[in-house]
């Protein structure tokens, strides 16, 4: 049985996918950034797994940046966060509505 | 200077409008006067300066703006633009002197020499960005201008004028942009200059999806039935001067470009639409004069009137043939000229007694002589009576289109009944008899303000029906160059048959110069 | 085969990592099984011959990464049980399963995989770190300076933000407040100066 | 020549100008002056003109282009000929005595100036559509014309009536151009002009079938504007104007110009005899049922509208028949003799305060000598009696069916001929004969101005002398371009029976009136409420079927095109799209209510709307790839 690229597309699609009902689901902030980092992985996979079988070294490139997005959203997304917190107490998405239309 | 005229023509305006900013607020009047009289005077010397017997453009001028996707300010006319552009200039200068507005004057005037920018940048642009450019803007000043000095109901009829016009040319504009990408695969360039397009043969089934998409866009502006719903609300609500301007220029950019794009773009497309839009304009005639005939508010009727007569132009372009469409060009002149006139008319009563019914007046004829003779004249022009101005156009408009079906011009001929019915019993509704009204009773008769905006009107409306030559002959050389255009890049045998081959049988230019 | 089995094996963890992380109700729960489906996923990585990218995963998610997060939780201290309102969790499993069974139909068509043409072939003979480098030092130089600049901005902004002054905050007094401080501070240095 | 040309033409133009310019001023009597001092110039220019034709010339001048489009070519060109000369004298002598007469009538009236302005633009009119060289140049005067009776019917526009019959008069016409343009489009599509000498030339070389139609519709536009049936019942509401307009316009010129545009037309009809049939079988019902109206009319001025139907019907049978230089010929004496008959009505209205009921009259012969002979000329004229104008031209067109050998024509008209008389001399009767009826209306008659009376003199003496006297002449000056076809009834027994026997019928007729008119008037209840006296009284109900058949339908259809198709409809349609998307809006603003956790459900499930999509695409691309393959 040999391993091809589908395999790997199809994992990754089901981590995003879970990624996806985390998004969906977590009313926690923090929580909320877990799952994102879930659907970021979940890409990474699918482009490793590319550059692997096109024996193209973009799609690695492309993974490295986007886990450099990532370190740098974790850290301005938990800035953000704290300084929510220090307002409001909480860090519930249902009590974020100042965004209403 | 010469080479430049156009883009004086159309620039000055609006330089003019910037600068009336810091213009007094009392002498806004004479400055917007002596602003529009310069702009007549130069498009009058355009005409002087304008070669009859060429049926090319002239003036042309070019800029580049987007060279990479061929967007060019290409501006230049003929014979069928020039005497709109005159037409536009004629009627700012004449809605200026005659205003009688007194709410915020400096205002209207600064919109007023904005709006003409506009419409001249339509009338002489040979790009379709450019075209699009100015049509789209033209619609900004008419919106203040209806929004800001109409009626009781101003919000929604500029908003509903506003937003069915705009749908309609972002139909439009998506098929200008296919044409370009069209251009573009199959000279591997860019381009949105019209003479390029001109010298693309289309395949028919393409040519029937842009006549389409142009189609809306000019059809919701001329306005055609059924689309015409937006015209009744906007000539209610707007000012005279608003409804002036509107009915004696704006209504004309959709017919104009229909000379303009319609026909020379798509031949083959013209001549498979060409009855199901005979259709569409001779229920406008019909329809929209029982409408007309309907109506309590004399305004209305003039409104109606009006869709009512843009539909025998309609009717004369798609002759397809030189008798039909420079009767219809000259027709866009003379409604312009017969329905701004109007328009101004009805304004004077209204001025006076703040309504508009049709059921408030009665005997005005015996109070306001003159006024009733002026508006005498001008509703016989507009019925089409032999040596008044509209006369030559109908005349013209018919007799091409029976070239192409005798039925269809024997319905759409009943605009001359129909219209003499409307018109006939509205005027002796509202002249005639006697007075019963108090407040009639002592209305005055036209001052001088007023007359110093019909009498040319009057003047023009005659002259023009008798003696038509100097506007007819460039207006038909034009016209020539555009059928045998059509002719030369008809493809199937049905449009080759409907479209004369004037180069054939020799005839161009010939007819007047026998004599 | 050795593939097969590592691929197979990984796949089942990082998923039951990864669904922990999604399900639990336990903040903890949540961010050790996190930091455990990040390594898992190196593993894949290095399965791929992309020796490079699983170091950086280890080093970047589950070193600096899960290291920021466990300082957030420290801070907003939810090692408590989370209570969260849930809507229509239903429509939620619903919509992402839909989305990835979409993705797979898209993934599994056949027009995807044609019409790829390598730009940096892989080449054998070099190794995976000394390839990234040069094609990451050639063709994405700029990109490559760009994350530099972006990572430095996005730690000074999570210095700005959370850092310096945990008691006060410039984003969240009002004008006057800041005014106040502002004042008491020159006033000092001022002192200072005589 | 040219000169005079160009003099009788424009010479009313200037008048009316000049008229115009005093429009809103207060009466002064040098409009009158000067108006008709320009008519009796164009009188002079025209007559000249005849002399000058009547030498065999013809004058064509083509003043300037007018309009040039395409192929199109139409000039201002005019002509004088042996037909349009014929009509430019009628034309010039009418209304030149006609305008005198007016200073008359109108003295009293506030739109005296205004009133001349119309009149003398009514003849210039006229006189554009008599000389122009083509069509549609006679399309210009056909519709001026139009426009001054619109005018002139509602001169006195405070009157509904007026203003109703001015605007009847106006679209019933255009109904009939309407057909006309119909009928100029044809000429111009098949024979690429529209110049009289160009169209008759070549109107043989195109189909027959086409031919017909032009001349169908050239006659209806003639229907038209000579009140023909169907189109005829704006003539006798056209009573409604000054008289002196009636004279001019309703009786002499503008009513004739259809008989005028059939006998231009000739080469046209020669080619359709059964086109011609019709038309003269038209004329012939037209005459008899004009005829049976006057007969029992109340109304002075309608009875004698009713007696110009009758005649133009005459004029139609001639014309339809090929003897177009009789119709032509009767065209001119019924100009003259109707003209005074109108003007002589004139009088009576004056002298009567406007009252138009016969029956209130009577005896006025004591008090108006002159205007009695003079009526009592026109009527004799009008009835056909031995030797004046009427009986040259009018039994000429029994003659022409006779010898055609439509013996039904014939008899139809021999009829008419009876009932004319019968009619003509009722109102005479009524009016100048018997008890001073008015007298219980406190009304004391006086005869009208000598100028006036002065004025009518020569309609009076052209009355007698025209038929006697032009015949011959006309007769050899006109065929040079018409038709020359002598109509004599060979056998001479045949002749002599039938014109004494018509002329009996016809002071029958006339003495039978004078019995039951000139002494008292009994008024026959049992006659007069008989169905054929309240048909004919009436006008065989035309007039309201026409209403409640066309008039009021047209009204509500208008209503209904604009209250339920335009408002409910069209425009509903347009604000129908408008509010749809207007409340989608509305309903799905609670989109956004700011709640982030479900805002990242909506882009899940658009995320999933797109991916659907994205499959559907490509699965339908596949498949058609696949079939095409």
């Amino acid at each position: 049985m040999e391993l091809t690229l589908n395999h790997y597309l199809v994992l990754s699609t089901i981590l995003f996918a879970i990624g996806l009902i985390g998004v969906m689901r977590r009313k926690n902030l923090l929580m909320l950034f877990f799952a994102t980092e879930i659907l970021l992985n979940a890409v990474n996979i699918g482009f490793a797994a590319i550059s692997h079988y096109r024996g193209d070294y973009t799609g690695q490139m492309f993974a490295f940046f986007i886990i450099a997005i990532a370190a740098s959203e974790v850290a301005v997304g938990l800035g953000l966060l704290i300084v929510w917190y220090k307002r409001t107490g909480k860090i519930d998405l249902d009590q974020m509505t100042s965004m209403r239309g | 200077m010469q080479e430049h005229i156009l883009s004086i023509l159309i620039f000055f305006p609006a330089l003019a409008a910037m600068l009336g900013f810091v213009v007094h607020k009392d002498s806004a009047r004479a400055y917007g006067i002596t602003v529009a009289a310069i702009e007549f005077f130069l498009s009058l010397w355009l005409w002087h300066l304008y070669d009859p017997m060429t049926s090319g453009m002239q003036f042309m001028e070019m800029a580049p703006l987007i060279p990479v996707f061929g967007i060019n300010y290409l501006v230049g006319i003929d014979g069928i633009s020039l005497f709109i552009i005159i037409l536009a200039t004629f009627f700012t200068l004449i809605g200026i002197a005659s205003l009688t507005e007194t709410r915020r004057v400096k205002d209207m005037i600064i919109t007023l020499l904005f709006l003409e920018m506009t419409m001249i940048g339509v009338f002489a642009a040979l790009d379709a960005i450019v075209f699009y450019v100015f049509w789209e803007l033209s619609l900004v000043p008419m919106l203040y201008i209806i929004g800001a000095w109409g009626g009781p109901l101003r919000i929604y009829a500029s908003v509903k004028f506003f937003l069915y016009t705009f749908t309609g040319s972002l139909v439009m504009l998506v098929g200008m942009l296919f044409m370009a990408y069209f251009y573009y695969q199959a000279t591997g360039q860019w381009s949105f200059s019209l003479l390029e397009w001109y010298r693309l043969i289309l395949p028919v089934n393409f040519q029937m999806w842009l006549f389409a998409a142009f189609f809306l866009g000019f059809a919701i502006k001329v306005p055609m039935f059924p689309f015409h719903t937006w015209l009744p609300y906007a000539h209610g609500q707007a000012p005279t001067i608003g409804s002036v301007i509107l009915a004696a220029i704006l209504l004309k950019m959709g017919t104009y470009a229909f000379v303009r794009f319609s026909l020379p773009l798509f031949p083959d497309a013209s001549v498979a639409f060409m009855f199901p839009i005979a259709i569409l304009a001779v229920i406008m005639i019909v329809y929209a004069a029982m409408v007309a005939y309907a109506q309590e508010d004399i305004k209305q009727v003039v409104a109606y009137s009006s869709v009512s007569h843009m539909g025998v132009i309609i009717l004369g372009i798609f002759a397809l043939n030189v008798e039909g469409i420079s009767g219809s060009v000259f027709l866009m002149i003379g409604h312009g000229v017969v329905s701004g006139a109007l328009f101004l008319l009805v304004g004077v009563l209204y001025d006076r007694r703040h309504t508009k019914l049709i059921s408030e007046f009665g005997g005005i004829a015996s109070v306001m002589p003159r006024y009733a003779t002026i508006f005498g004249i001008m509703m016989m022009a507009s019925v089409g009576l032999p040596l008044t101005i509209n006369f030559v156009g109908e005349f013209l408009s018919l007799l091409g289109f029976y070239k192409q079906s005798h039925a269809y011009t024997l319905v759409a001929g009943t605009a001359i009944i129909v219209g003499a019915i409307y018109m006939l019993s509205a005027y002796k509704k509202v002249f005639f008899g006697t007075v019963t009204k108090e407040e009639n009773k002592n209305l005055k008769d036209v001052n001088r303000t007023e007359l110093l905006g019909l009498i040319p009107l009057v003047i023009v409306a005659i002259w023009l029906g008798v003696y038509p030559k100097p506007v007819l002959e460039p207006i038909n050389n034009s016209v020539e160059a555009i059928v045998q255009l059509m002719h030369d890049k008809a493809q199937t045998p049905e449009a080759q048959k409907r479209i004369p081959n004037l180069a054939e049988t020799g005839t161009m230019n010939s007819a007047q110069e026998a004599h | 085969m050795f593939e097969a089995v590592a691929f197979y094996l990984f796949a089942t963890l990082t998923i039951i990592m990864f669904t922990i992380t999604v399900m639990t109700s336990q903040a903890l729960y949540a961010l050790t099984a996190m930091a455990a489906g990040m390594i898992f996923i190196s593993a894949f990585f290095f399965i791929l011959g992309a020796d490079f990218l699983g170091a950086i995963q280890i080093i970047v998610y589950t070193g600096a990464v899960m290291a920021l997060y466990a300082f957030g939780m420290m801070f907003f201290d939810t090692t408590r049980t989370l209570v969260e309102k849930r809507s229509n969790p239903r429509l939620v499993v619903v919509l992402g399963g839909l989305a990835a069974v979409l993705v797979v139909l898209i993934v599994l068509a056949p027009i995807v995989t044609t019409n790829i043409n390598a730009h940096y072939p892989i080449d054998p003979s070099v190794g995976n770190s000394q390839a990234i480098g040069m094609v990451l030092f050639t063709k994405y130089l700029v990109p490559f300076e760009l994350a530099a600049v972006m990572l430095l901005v996005a730690m000074i902004a999570g210095i700005v933000l959370a850092g310096k002054k945990m008691d006060k905050s410039l984003t969240l007094m009002a004008d006057e407040e800041i005014a106040l401080m502002h004042a008491s501070s020159t006033q000092n240095t001022e002192e200072g100066a005589h | 020549m040219e000169i005079y040309l160009y003099i009788a033409l424009f010479a009313p133009l200037v008048g009316s100008l000049f008229a115009g310019l005093f429009g809103a001023s207060p009466k002064t009597v040098i409009t009158g002056i000067v108006t008709s001092g320009l008519l009796f110039t164009s009188f002079i220019s025209s007559a000249i003109l005849l002399s000058f034709v009547m030498s065999g010339h013809t004058v064509h001048v083509e003043m300037m282009t007018w309009m040039a489009a395409g192929d199109l070519y139409i000039p201002f060109g005019f002509v004088v000929d042996q037909v349009s000369v014929t009509m430019m004298m009628v034309v010039s002598i009418v209304s030149t005595v006609v305008h005198i007469y007016s200073i008359g009538y109108m003295d009293h009236d506030k739109g005296f100036n205004r009133f001349f302005s119309y009149l003398s633009a009514f003849v210039f009119s006229m006189m554009v559509l008599v000389m122009s060289d083509n069509f549609l140049g006679l399309f210009i005067g056909w519709e001026g014309v139009g426009l001054c009776s619109w005018l002139l019917i509602g001169f006195w526009y405070h009157k509904e009536s007026a203003t109703w019959a001015a605007n009847e008069a106006f679209i019933m016409n255009r109904i009939a151009d309407l057909a006309m343009l119909i009928g100029i489009f044809m000429m111009y599509w098949s024979l690429g002009s529209l110049q009289y000498d160009v169209v008759f030339a070549n109107i043989g070389n195109i189909p027959v079938e086409v031919v017909t139609w032009i001349g169908i519709f050239l006659f209806i536009g003639a229907m038209g504007k000579s009140a023909q049936f169907p189109l005829h019942t704006w003539l006798a509401d056209a009573m409604e104007g000054p008289t002196p307009v009636s004279a001019l316009i309703h009786a002499a010129t503008m009513v004739t110009a259809g008989v005028y545009l059939v006998v231009r037309a000739n080469p046209i009809y020669d080619l359709i005899p059964e086109v011609g049939l019709f038309i003269a079988s038209l004329g012939a019902f037209v005459a008899m049922f004009a005829a049976t109206m006057a007969l029992v009319n109340r109304d002075m001025k309608r009875i004698i509208a009713y007696s110009t139907l009758s005649q133009l019907g005459y004029m139609f049978v001639a014309a339809g028949l090929g003897a177009y230089w009789v119709a032509l010929f009767h065209l001119m004496a019924h100009a003259f003799f109707k003209a005074l008959l109108f003007l002589g009505a004139g009088n009576v209205m004056h002298a009567m305060h406007d009252e138009l009921d016969p029956f209130k009259m009577g005896g006025l012969k004591k008090s108006m000598k002159w205007t009695w002979i003079l009526m009592t000329l026109a009527s004799v004229a009008l009835a056909g009696i031995y030797p004046l104008a009427g009986f040259f031209s009018k039994d000429l067109i029994l003659e022409v069916a006779f010898v055609e050998q439509h013996y039904i024509l014939y008899t139809v008209l021999l009829l008419t001929a009876g009932l004319t008389a019968f009619y003509s001399f009722r109102l005479v009767a009524l009016i100048f004969h018997g008890n001073e009826r008015h007298l219980e209306h406190g009304i004391h008659p006086h005869e009208a101005y000598n100028f006036v009376l002065f004025a009518m003199a020569p309609l009076g003496i052209l009355a007698v002398i025209a038929g006697m006297a032009f015949k011959t002449p006309y007769y050899e000056m006109v065929t040079q371009l018409l038709p020359a076809i002598e109509y004599h009834i060979h056998n001479h027994t045949v002749f002599w029976i039938m014109t004494i026997g018509t002329q009996l019928f016809v002071i029958l007729a006339i003495a039978y009136a004078y019995k039951k008119y000139a002494k008292a008037v009994k008024v026959d209840e049992k006659v007069e409420s008989g169905f054929f006296y309240q048909l004919l009284y009436n006008q065989y109900f035309i007039p309201k079927i026409y209403d409640e058949v066309f008039s009021k339908p047209y009204l509500k259809l208008s209503k209904l095109a604009w209250k339920e198709i335009d408002l409910k409809i069209v425009d509903a349609t347009v604000d129908g799209i408008a509010n749809v998307i207007y409340r989608t809006g509305e309903k799905t603003h609670t989109m956004q209510d700011g709640n982030l956790s479900s805002m990242l459900r909506w882009m899940v499930i658009g995320l999933v709307v797109l991916l659907v999509l994205a499959v559907a695409f490509t699965a339908g691309y596949n498949v058609v790839n696949l079939r095409a393959m």
